[in-house]
């Protein structure tokens, strides 16, 4: 097991401990699954088929992995939630968006990866789940000091 | 962050020379949605509460702080600078400008005023924050820094001069990295700062928030970090040898429209 | 930076408003040796009614920058972005569609 | 005739780095292990200051020679541990402010090098050393190449941009060694 990801499973495990339900909801086995496949269990996604209608726009080498954009759009019809997850970060679920009335399936954000990592992203639209994967490069430049 | 770094190091990614050239636009593309995502606002943002914010001893904000467009003007400031200054009789950057308005305005000590003049991720300096909002301001401007007075003439020189005197532990001058076409450092081009070409988007894009550690950065700090990594000692911030380099870079790269502040690797 | 300036742009695009909102928060892991501290929960208002309900994690960059899509939208529209994180800190910033 | 015109402008460049070099004693300030003696320059820095980095062929030779004197070759085998070497090669740390001082230094070798083929991020301001063993063979007289090579590159070429590794106190006898090493030794990724 490599150093970080010892030490942020020390540090969530003492996080786990905190009484968290008394904020709002935030889906602790899921952000705390070690695998996607267990994190997508967790959310209720686990069974999903590949959809072309999902759209991942990002670049396919991060010249950082502290801040990788991602771009997400879905086109498939009733889609009320995106689930995003980098295989090999030490948790991988990085977010879920869920869309109500009035927001489009649509978003953009920045995200942390601890190395070369497929990004697979979960769409639920009518009750069924989608997914796409990208694989996004990660280096780092300039002086190693 | 810098277990994050050091594991990102050894990860290595392009399978062969072949695909250098899908690698270096691949590059490109990051740096350009990088941007597009960048947190630059919100320093922009803390900035402007804090040239507004009344402080030192007399109370007073930097409001009628006289950048080179008279008092209070910052539209286009930036752009304009560095340039000679008459009432202080020296050619000054924004940041030795703004040294001298927490001065003489807000009646602050010299000493206080830079104590922490370069700021980390938890806490960005002043100078950080109100070069981010002085730079804003002077979007879509072009870069036009004082060349002609007699005094930013003989900085221009000597900054020049600088940029090619080789010192330190390890024989190094500006140009041992930035002298050369089509050169890297690890993955990282390196521009020819003394050609127009290269230096110009350098300089329309500083100060910069650097996504690698999340910190807002100022010229003044580009400058002090390439001669740590020089093996140099420490330019004293805000000196004439800092001043004249950076008007040096500015005026090579003059004519360029301003698009910063930027984001960077 | 904890708990800082919130920035928030909403303009009318092409059949549906574009929503770019940044917050200021350290969103540390573990390996910084500070304690674990991120924004769990983003919420997007219109109008006080909410139409995105987020969950986020520490996998989100330092100094979060999101953009959203909301259909339709009317100048003068309130566009709500309010977040909380694990210590029970919240921030939010109100707009009006331009 | 060629050579005092050279010494002319010899001459009148040596005013301004003179200058500069006052500039820097006023401007710049010690800070950690980076002292202010570090802005004196030395003969090779000020000819290549003075010359552009093309100075006349005599005085590089001159230079050169001055400067192979200090280089200090252990004895017996120079070939050490590639392994470690490849660790000294990726390091970037050493003399500067921020490095703890008395600490083991690095050769930041890849920031300019491309050296082991599994390290593809590397820079490109020195040539690449891929291969270089089975390349340029490893007897004796290579050993001692490289290593002298490392140890002081303006022995070699007098405005080389590349540090003097040994002489400036940044890499020990042993490190070099295993250096010398990673690009030598046929077990050496550089090798295969």
């Amino acid at each position: 097991m490599n150093p970080l990801r010892r030490t942020v499973l020390g540090a969530l495990a003492l996080l786990l401990a905190k009484p968290f339900a008394a904020l709002a909801a935030w889906n602790e086995k899921a952000f705390g699954a070690k695998s996607a496949a267990d994190a997508l269990k967790n959310l209720g996604t686990g069974s999903t088929e590949a959809s072309s209608g999902l759209v991942i726009e990002a670049p396919q080498i991060a010249e950082n992995g502290a801040v990788v954009p991602i771009e997400i759009t879905s086109n498939i019809p009733g889609t009320t939630s995106i689930a995003v997850l980098i295989e090999k970060n030490p948790f991988p679920l990085a977010a879920k968006f869920d869309f109500k009335d009035g927001a489009l399936p649509f978003l953009k954000l920045n995200v942390k990866m601890g190395e070369t990592s497929d990004v697979r992203v979960v769409a639920t639209a009518g009750g069924k789940h989608y997914a796409a994967t990208k694989e996004i490069k990660v280096t780092i430049g300039g002086c190693g000091g | 962050m810098r277990l994050l770094r050091t594991l990102l190091c050894v990860a290595a990614f392009l399978a062969s020379a072949s695909h250098a050239q899908d690698a270096r636009k691949e590059i490109q593309r990051y740096q350009q949605m990088i941007a597009d995502g960048s947190p630059v606002e919100l320093f922009e943002l803390g900035g402007e509460e804090l040239w507004k914010k009344p402080q030192g001893p007399k109370q007073v904000s930097l409001e009628k702080c006289d950048l080179g467009k008279g008092p209070g003007v910052i539209k286009g400031a930036y752009a304009a600078l560095p340039r000679y200054f008459k009432d202080a009789d020296r050619v000054m950057d924004l940041e030795a400008r703004l040294v001298h308005c927490m001065e003489t305005l807000q009646g602050r000590s010299r000493a206080e005023a830079t104590k922490a003049v370069f700021g980390n991720q938890d806490t960005p300096s002043e100078m950080e924050y109100l070069s981010a909002y002085v730079a804003g301001h002077s979007r879509g401007a072009k870069m036009a820094p004082g060349l002609s007075h007699p005094k930013e003439k003989e900085a221009f020189e000597l900054g020049r001069a600088l940029f090619f005197h080789r010192a330190g532990a390890w024989d190094f001058s500006c140009a041992s990295c930035h002298g050369e076409e089509g050169k890297r450092i690890r993955m990282q081009d390196l521009p020819v700062l003394s050609k127009p070409e290269f230096a110009r988007p350098v300089v329309a894009t500083w100060p910069a928030y650097r996504v690698s550690n999340s910190q807002f950065k100022t010229m003044q700090w580009r400058i002090n970090d390439c001669y740590r990594q020089m093996r140099m000692p420490e330019p004293k911030f805000v000196s004439d040898a800092t001043i004249a380099l950076n008007l040096y870079l500015a005026g090579t790269g003059k004519g360029e429209t301003y698009r910063g502040p930027g984001t960077k690797r | 930076m904890a708990a800082g300036p919130m920035k928030i742009r909403t303009t009318l695009a092409g059949g549906f408003t574009d929503v770019r909102v940044l917050m200021t928060h350290p969103m540390t892991t573990a390996q910084s040796n500070q304690p674990l501290h991120f924004i769990t929960n983003v919420t997007v208002k219109v109008n006080g009614k909410p139409v995105i309900d987020a969950e986020i994690s520490q996998a989100i960059s330092r100094n979060p920058v999101f953009s959203f899509r909301l259909k339709g939208g009317q100048k003068g529209d309130k566009v709500e972005v309010s977040w909380l994180d694990n210590k029970g800190e919240t921030n939010r910033i109100e707009s009006a569609v331009v | 005739m060629k050579f005092s015109l050279f010494l002319l402008a010899f001459l009148w460049t040596t005013v301004w780095a003179n200058d500069v070099q006052k500039v820097l004693q006023r401007d710049f300030q010690a800070r950690g292990q980076a002292t202010m003696d570090r802005v004196i320059q030395d003969g090779v820095q000020r000819v290549c200051t003075e010359t552009g980095d093309k100075p006349p062929a005599e005085v590089a030779k001159a230079l050169e020679a001055d400067q192979m004197k200090t280089i200090v070759f252990p004895s017996g085998s120079l070939i050490g541990d590639w392994k470690r070497g490849e660790r000294v090669a990726q390091g970037g740390r050493g003399l500067q402010w921020t490095d703890k001082p008395g600490a083991p230094g690095e050769g930041s070798c890849y920031n300019c090098h491309e050296i082991s083929p599994a390290e593809a991020s590397h820079g490109t301001l020195g040539p690449s050393l891929r291969g270089f063993g089975k390349v340029r063979g490893t007897g004796p007289d290579m050993q001692r190449y490289v290593y002298g090579k490392i140890y002081n590159a303006k022995a070699y070429n007098l405005c080389s941009q590349m540090p003097r590794l040994g002489w400036s106190g940044t890499l020990t006898e042993e490190q070099i060694k295993d250096l010398v090493g990673l690009l030598l030794d046929p077990a050496s990724p550089v090798n295969k």
